[in-house]
Parts: C-alpha cells; structure tokens; sequence
C-alpha cells in the first residue's frame, strides 16, 4: 500500500461512519480509526442494537466474495422472527429418505403437527420424528444420510405459511 | 492399537486423554455438552459431536448419544475418564454390545468391586482384612456385646441409611455400649426416618492410603507406590502425595502385594486403584477399589515416570505390560493440590463465572493439568474442579517448598478457589511433619467448623 | 482485494447496520469497524481525554478514606499543567540535609536553574543534585534518609511563581 | 546462606531466579525498567526497584543503578542471570568491592574464559583439542599451504572482522588455496573495509555439544550428560536437548572429563558451561565457556532432577558440591524449544506487541518457563525470547511426540511466534532421525534462504 492508496483510503474513510479499518498483507498492517464520538443520527444508533454479536461472527465467517450470498444471509436473520428452526435433539445420522426410498418431506412443503419428517438412526435403531409445529418448510439444512449433533439445526420453518393457507382450506 | 477413541468425559480428565491420544497417534472424537463449546477438550481433539444441554444428565450421562456419536464418528473405543459413566455396568455393556471396546476392566469386575458387601465378601476370601464389623444391622444388646468383644473396643456405631456424622457414636468400652446403640438409633430415626444401625470397629485417627494398580490379560498385575489421600473434607480428597511418611518399604511391598491380590481375584485389566485405610500400628483395612483412572493417578505419574492413561489404553487393546514390578520406583515425592473453584472461606461454597485473569505456575518440578484459560467461563453444571497443580521434589519437604511458591504463583481472578486453603495446609505445622489423618482438615484446619 | 473492493465494501458496510467486518485471506487480514455511538456532548469528551489511565491508577492506590487529601491530590492532577515534578534519575538514598546538617531547600522555597537541591547516596558517594528549572517547591515528596527509584517523584515545583517573583525583583 | 538476592536481569530467568530464592527461603529484589512495570519478575519478587527507561542501556546494563538497588534493599548478592551483565567482569569487581557477592565464577574466570585467544592458551594447556588453525592473519600463499598441509584439508578462509558468510572459503585441496584466500581477501575488504582473513580446519557438519558443570571452592568439578544445542539460526540456540544421539557412554565421559579439565584450570565455582563442536569421527573441539548460567540449563534439570539455580546458589555461597559424578544420571531424554515473539515466515522478524489470548500446554513430562501471561505486553527493547518450553519422556521418540502435542496445545495470540517452526522442525525426518548439524536450518528446513 502506498501513500496514494493510504490518502483515497482515508478520505474514504472520512466519508463514512465507518471507524476502524485495519488491512494487513504480507507482514505490513495499516489500521486506521477515527476519532471517537462522532454525531451519529439516533435512528442508526437504534438500527445497530438489533446487530447481536453472535451474528456478526456467523457473517464473518462467510465468504464475503459473494456479496448477493452475503445479503441475502443478512436478509434471512434480519427476518429470523419470521422462521423457527428445527433442531435436532438426538445424535446420529438423518435421512429424509425412508427405507422404502420415499422421501417424507421436501422444501416447499406444508408441514402439519404431528408429521413424520425426518428420521434419526442411532444405535443401529432408526427412530422416526413428528413435526411440533406446522408451517412451510423454507429450507432442509441436513443432507439425507449426514451426521447430527445434538441442537444442530435441520429445517427452516415459516411457521406463518400454513396458517394462512389452513385459514383458506377451512 | 485403537484408531480413534471418543472421550465420554470434560474438564481436565478429558484434556488429560486427548493428550495421552495424541501421543499415542490415535484419533480423539470429543463429546460435549451445549455449554462446553468453548472447551479445551473441544478445541484439543479431532472431531467433536455436541451431545446435549449443559445439565450432565442430559449429556455427560445421555447413554444413546454417547454411542451415537461414536457410531457416527467412526471410534472404536470410548474412554469413560472418571465420574459419569466411568463405573457404570451398564454403559460398559452398551459399549460391549455395539462392538465399540469400553477403556475400562470387564464389565463383571467392575460389578464385583462397586457392590460394596460383595467386594468385601471377594476380598475376604483373598484374606485381605476388611474393618470387622456386624453383616448387617444390629438390634439386640447382647448380640452387639458379643461382637463388640470379638472385634475389641473401641467400635462405631454407624446409620444405615447415614452419612455426616449422624447416628454415630464411638464406643469406648462395653458400659458405654447399650445407651450408644440407643442413642444412635433414635438419632438416625429422626435424621433418616430409618432407625437401623451398624457396628465396625473404629479406626483412630487413620490414614487413606491408595495403591495404584496395572493389570494385563494375562493375569499379571503390577502395583505403583502408594499415594497418601488423608487430606480430606467430607469424603472429598483435596490434597494427594507420594509416598506416603506412614508406609515404609516393608509395609508398602506388604500392601501392594495385597492390592494385586484383590485385582487378580476380579480378573483386573487395565488400571484401577485399591483403597485401604491404614492405622497407626501398620495394620490397614480394605475400604473398596476404583476401577477407572483417577484424579490423582497424576501423583503416581509423576514419582514413576509412568504415563497411566497411556498404560490404560494400551492394556485395554490388549497389550501386556511392558514393565516389571521391580523396575518400578519413586523418583522422589510429589503432591497434588486439587485446585476447586469453591471459596474456602465459606465452607467451600462452590463458585462459577469467568476467570478474568491467569497466570500460571511454572518452572522446575510444576505439572498442571487443567482445562482452563483467562477468558473461560466455568459453568455451573458440572464438578468444581479448575486444575490439579503437582510438584516434584527430591524430598517431602522440598516438594512442600515448591508447592507453596507455585501457590503463589497462581493467579485466578474473577471466581473464588481453594488456593488459599491449600497454602494454609502447606503451612501448617501437623502438615509439614507429616501428622495428616482423616480427620486432619477438621482437626487442624478448621477446627470450629 | 483491491482498492476497488474495498471501496465497494466500505459503502456496503455504511449503508448496512453491521458494525464490524473482518475478512482475511491467504495472510491478507481487513478488518472495519464502525464508530461506537455517539453524540458525546463536546466537553464531555474533552472532559474525557483529561483522565488517563496512569493518573486513575495512582487515585486508586491512594488511601482514600481520606477524602480531603484525595480532592486536593486531584485537584493538583488536573491541575497538573501548573505544576513540574522533578523526578529522580537515579537510585538511592534521597537527602535533603547535607553533611553540615543545613536543610539545601523546603517547601515554599524559590529555586532557581542550577541551584543545588537534593543529594544522592549511590555506592557511597554523595552526588549533588542542581535543579534544571526554576521555580517554587509546592511539596518536596520524599523524606530525607528515605531510598529512592528512578523515575520517583521528588518535588512538585510552581514554574510561574518565581516567574511572577523575578518578574518583580527586575 | 544469603539473606537477600537482587536479580539483575528480567524476562524468563528473572522468574527462574526468583523461584529457586523462594523455594530456598531467601528473599528477593527484583529491578526492572519503565517499560516492565507489569513483569512479572516484579510481580513475584518480594521488592523491586526501577532502575531506569526501556532501553536496556540506561537500565539493565546500568551498574550504578543497579548497584545503589542492592545497597537500598539490603541485598548480599547479585544473580545477574544470563545476557545483560552475566559476564562483565567490571560489573563482577564492582560487587565484590561494594561487599556483595557476585553469583558466578571469580572475575579472574570469567576474564580468562572470555577471551576467545586467552581461552584456547589455557584450554591447550590442558591437553583439550581446539579446533586447528592460523594463530593470527594469514597473508603469504606459502605460509598458509605449508600450515594447510599440517591441520589437513579441507580447510576454511574466513574474514578477521566478519561474520555472515562473507568473506569464507571453504578449500577442499592445495589447488584451490591460492585463489580462495584472495577471494576472501576481497570479499572482507568490500564487505568489511578490512581484508584480513585467518585459516581453521573446516569441520564439516558439526554438531554443537556442550557440556553443563558444577564447581565448588575446594576445586571439586562435576559434569552433567550432554546437552545437543546444533538447531541454530545464525548461531542462535533455537531446539536443545538431552542426551545427544551422536554420545556414546564412553564419550560422553571423555567429553565431560574434558569439560571438568578445564573448570579445574580457571577454578571454576558455580555453574558453567563447555562447548564443544564434534564431528562425525567423534572427534571434539573446545569452542569456548559460557561463564553463567544458560537460557538452556533446564534441558540438564529435567534429565538429571538437579535445580542448578539453586545449585548455583549454593556453591556461589560457598558450600561444597552435595552430588557425586556417579550420582548423575538421565532419567530420560528432554527437549527444549525457544518460543521467540519472532515470525519464522519473515526471516524470524521479531514481533511486539499484546498477547490477546493465551493457553499453555500442561500435562505430563511438560516444563513452561515463561514470563508471559495473556494480556502482557511485549516490550520492544529486549531479546524475543517469550517461553521455553521443555518435554521430558523415556527415549527421543516419546520427547518428539510430546513436544508436537505440546505444540499444538501452545496458543499464542496477538503476536507472531516461532511455534510455527517448531512444528516444522519436529515433523522433520532428518531431525526424527537425529540427523541434526549446526547446518541444519539452512539445509533441512529452508534451504532456500
């Protein structure tokens, strides 16, 4: 990095509210940081407290090469409210593919209480696992046949999806 | 040897296998609870598999998730540590059943050593002595007076249902007996709803001596020095050393000879520990055996040069022991401060939150095991144990010496321990000559508590 | 990463209510951060420069059951910009009586550039001690006969005052 | 014994020096500059006294501050630990003449071993083999060919004023002769405006063995087993351990006679050091005598159970050696690695800064000697060097196996470290083997730079 680059950087800097920029390359590393205290407008200050610290690690983790994978990531939890997740209580291998090779759910379904939707094989026992809640399977997390933890997360459920439809069917 | 074990365990036992596997060149799968995420076993070992929330219930003693997690990571061997499931009979035959080889003796010897009344009976045919005492409970007078005469004065009264002092009574002489039983009796009654007693005779003063044993398939069973526990407070051994001032190279060949006697009768494979109170006349009782690695095999590690837990696993592949009796020596003597985050000030109210700040002893002769760091957050779910702090000396009074600048050494701030405690006891005159009974924190500690 | 991304990445970073980004890759580290919130009325932050951590950690040691002399010791800090402490270069005995048993200086005194001011016993030898600068002892801090470290606090010295005074005796 | 010791120095051996004095009841002082207000020398000692600014001339090295610190404290001693002032025999005759003693050898020792011509006069004396070469600059092509033919080729040109490489030769036969010194001539005479070279027999692919002694005042001299310090970056110890692969018994005792040989010829009290380069025909040189302690010194700790501190301690009071030469034994084999605040991807750049995050190996056979602490500061002014870590086990295997799980355990965060080296350097087959020569580096690990 060079003077050139150093000054556009700066002013940049200055432009923003940005205030802290460290850039490290090859052994050399340039931090910058504003001065502190600077007349932020309330409502920013409003919008950062919903920014919870165990997010930005999962954001940061990412691949941020990919900005519209970035976005929408930030989309989803901004709107995580909105989705409930199932996780897993069990550890061992899920299938979403029954042994008769039909598969119980998919992404896009409607999901009801009570539903087989995924199956758990631990102990050499397979044990199937009904829905607690209904909704519309957003997202299935967990590739059939995959290993689990215990509080891994496997589906993605819009909990509001079916309500609206069974407000309909009824 | 074993491709990939899982760690059925936390805290530092767990931290204390990975590095034995590592060393070994095998594979470690750690398990953990939701509130381990950030621990050291996590961190340490290959692959980790979270296995439930942080109430050990619910994940350190989840059975079906334990195995699962071995199933889905491929471990052909499961490491109980201690505590948990590390005497359970029938986590070992779950493992047995699922073909995943238990890092423990039989199923059928640790059976027969943790039933306290069948131990004895086992130990006894192998005339070892046990603390004479009534079989069961005793109700008439005259039946107690005979036994009392057989076993000799003084004897103890004890709650069957007790604990704590509670419906007990030390017995000095036959007058005194009738009113003692009485007594005890009623007090048990209104302590445990259950008036039932039981006689043994009663040491003075006594010392718990433990005898650290190996065994192989083969039969063959090898005895470490002896480790010196009496540093007691309510059952909880605090502070161990090696060798122990009491026992002299006649009564230690004499007590580990019996300590392999009592393994080989079981059919003892891998490690284990036979625990043995000892009196001031040298004559030493049989209380019970662990059959797991213990806290303080570290003591033994240290004066021996002998890596336990490595032993263990290799006896528990299979291999035989690859050291003989006579080659096994003390070094020098070591002791162990188990280092709790309890305030001692409090009666060793337990206390969780971050360790803010860390430093840790070093140097010449300091072993630490622990599983925490500055930044840790100690949980509450699970035993108070922060970090076993050891010393190495030529001597006993060197290693006394070394403890206490190593405690001083030892920072930890943001929770209270038992550092302070255990300087106390560095520094007590009783300690240092060596005068350490069961009784002793009680005794020479705390007396007013 | 270049220029170009970063750019790219610092308005993206301004317009979103993430506060904080760390990217690294292949030993290239950068990381943003933005300001911590703020309107901080402007004597307050000037207030807040004032106090530096040194000065808070020698309060703190301070007995300060005492309140009188914590308040006129902070009152001597923040006024600080008044005062000059003459520090010790040098370790070892501080004496402020000379051999002949005469006091060199006392509180209240007006020093002047090269006036001698203190003795220092290092491996038996007394070395005499002239003062760089002028002015009056407000507090001399160490008693005689006491040992001394370098870099220890000696005098607190008024560099007006004889200012002031010389100012009237021209 | 000595009441009161002021250790002039700080990092690592400043704690190591503190832990000996309080495991020995004496007291300590420690001095330190501005810029280690928070070491934790300081911290550990019982006082301390500032004695100057960062840089360690107006500090460290300052002897009249240092000396004024001894008188205001009260101390009786000085232990100048290693580097700094360790050999300075102006700083060793101003103690004596305060009437404080110097911890280390007399002035007349330390002036006689430091003194690389005076050393080699004495040493020959003594029968000890020193490497063959020119007694002075070489200039005629005949004086050197006939001095050539006499230690044997291959020989080595090396420049009077140099280092680095620059103006050396290595020459294989007489043929070479003539134009490898004026190429060396000229190579010094750029590089270091002086053209004067001088000629040595060249030992090809040494190893660097040296050898730890005790002596006490009644001229009584002890060795231990051999230490192999050849893992060197520009004559920089980075790995040591103990014993050495390429010592036999037999040499071993020759080697540490030779050692004890030369201790007797400048009497030598306290603890020291001999170094040896030996080549692959077991043939030794006397290479020069460390007159203090070494950063390395833990490495004979660990393979002996000798605390050489407080050894060093002791004879310097005048007590007399407690240990006999057949007393010495290696419990095993130790390794030692530098943990320098250096990183080993930018041609070991040393780094400075905070440590944010630290977690120290533990477990058995670990030693840490170390004066950081997360949240410490390294300050720019002095040597990089952060921790020793030390493994002991059985045989070399299991030292190796340690230290890379050590290694991996070490967590050093917010600065560069040579960790990552290390690791390398364990993992290589050559080092495995014990395939190690003062060339090492350069050859097995990078030989690109």
């Amino acid at each position: 990095m060079d003077l050139k680059q150093m000054e556009s950087f700066i002013q940049l800097l200055d432009e923003t509210d940005i205030n802290e920029l460290v850039w490290e390359k090859d052994g050399i590393k340039v931090a910058f940081k504003k001065g502190e205290g600077q007349n932020i407008p309330l409502n920013q200050k409003e919008l950062k407290g919903k920014t919870k610290t165990g997010e930005k690690k999962q954001i940061i983790k990412e691949d941020i090469s990919d900005r519209d994978e970035l976005v929408s990531k930030t989309f989803l939890r901004n709107d995580k409210n909105k989705y409930v997740t199932i996780k897993s209580l069990m550890v061992g291998t899920f299938h979403i593919i029954s042994s008769d090779k039909t598969t119980l759910v998919k992404e896009g379904d409607n999901i009801r209480v009570g539903q087989k939707i995924y199956i758990i094989e631990a102990m050499k026992i397979l044990k199937e696992i009904t829905s607690e809640i209904q909704g519309k399977i957003v997202e299935i997390l967990v590739e059939d046949g995959h290993a689990v933890e215990y509080g891994q997360s496997l589906f993605l459920i819009d909990p509001r999806k079916t309500k609206q439809q069974e407000g309909k069917n009824v | 040897m074993f491709k990939k074990i899982l760690i059925a365990n936390r805290g530092e036992i767990a931290v204390r296998i990975i590095r034995a596997c590592k060393e070994l060149g095998i594979k470690t799968v750690a398990v953990h609870s939701e509130a381990d995420n950030d621990a050291l076993h996590v961190r340490f070992s290959d692959e980790s598999v979270c296995i439930g929330p942080g109430p050990s219930g619910k994940s350190y003693l989840n059975i079906p998730n334990i195995i699962s997690a071995a199933e889905i990571s491929g471990a052909d061997a499961i490491h109980p540590g201690y505590g948990f499931l590390a005497e359970n009979t029938y986590f070992a035959e779950v493992c047995e059943s699922c073909g995943i080889k238990f890092i423990g003796p039989s199923k059928e010897a640790i059976l027969n050593m943790g039933d306290k009344a069948q131990a004895k009976k086992i130990v006894r045919k192998g005339k070892i002595p046990v603390i004479p005492g009534s079989e069961g409970t005793i109700s008439g007078i005259e039946e107690a007076k005979e036994l009392a005469s057989k076993i000799k004065y003084p004897v103890i009264i004890k709650a069957s249902a007790g604990g704590g002092g509670k419906g007990m009574r030390v017995v000095q002489s036959e007058s005194a007996l009738g009113n003692a039983i009485m007594t005890a009796q009623s007090e048990a009654q209104a302590a445990f709803g259950n008036g039932e007693v039981y006689m043994e005779k009663y040491i003075e003063e006594p010392r718990h001596i433990e005898f650290q044993i190996m065994g192989d398939k083969t039969g063959e069973v090898v005895y470490l020095p002896e480790r010196d526990c009496s540093v007691q407070r309510r059952h909880q051994k605090l502070i161990e050393e090696s060798p122990s001032v009491a026992v002299n190279a006649k009564l230690r060949k004499k007590m580990g000879q019996a300590a392999c006697r009592i393994a080989k009768l079981v059919k003892y494979v891998t490690v284990g520990t036979v625990e043995f109170l000892l009196d001031k006349k040298d004559n030493f009782y049989f209380v019970e055996m662990n059959t797991r690695i213990q806290v303080e095999h570290s003591v033994s590690e240290l004066v021996t040069g002998i890596d336990l837990v490595k032993e263990q696993i290799r006896l528990a592949f299979g291999e035989k022991l690859n050291i003989k009796q006579d080659k096994i020596q003390s070094k020098g003597h070591a002791i162990e401060c188990r280092i709790n985050a309890e305030d001692p000030e409090r009666d060793f109210v337990p206390s969780s939150g971050t360790i803010t700040h860390l430093i840790s002893p070093g140097g010449p002769g300091i072993r630490i095991d622990t599983h925490i760091y500055s930044g840790y957050q100690v949980p509450p779910f699970y035993d108070s144990m922060l970090a076993k702090l050891l010393v190495l000396n030529n001597n006993r009074q060197g290693a006394i010496c070394r403890m206490q600048r190593a405690l001083n050494e030892f920072v930890i701030e943001g929770i209270k321990t038992t550092i302070p405690f255990h300087q106390k006891v560095m520094d007590n005159a009783f300690f240092r000559k060596g005068e350490v009974y069961t009784n002793f924190i009680q005794r020479r500690i705390w007396p007013e508590r």
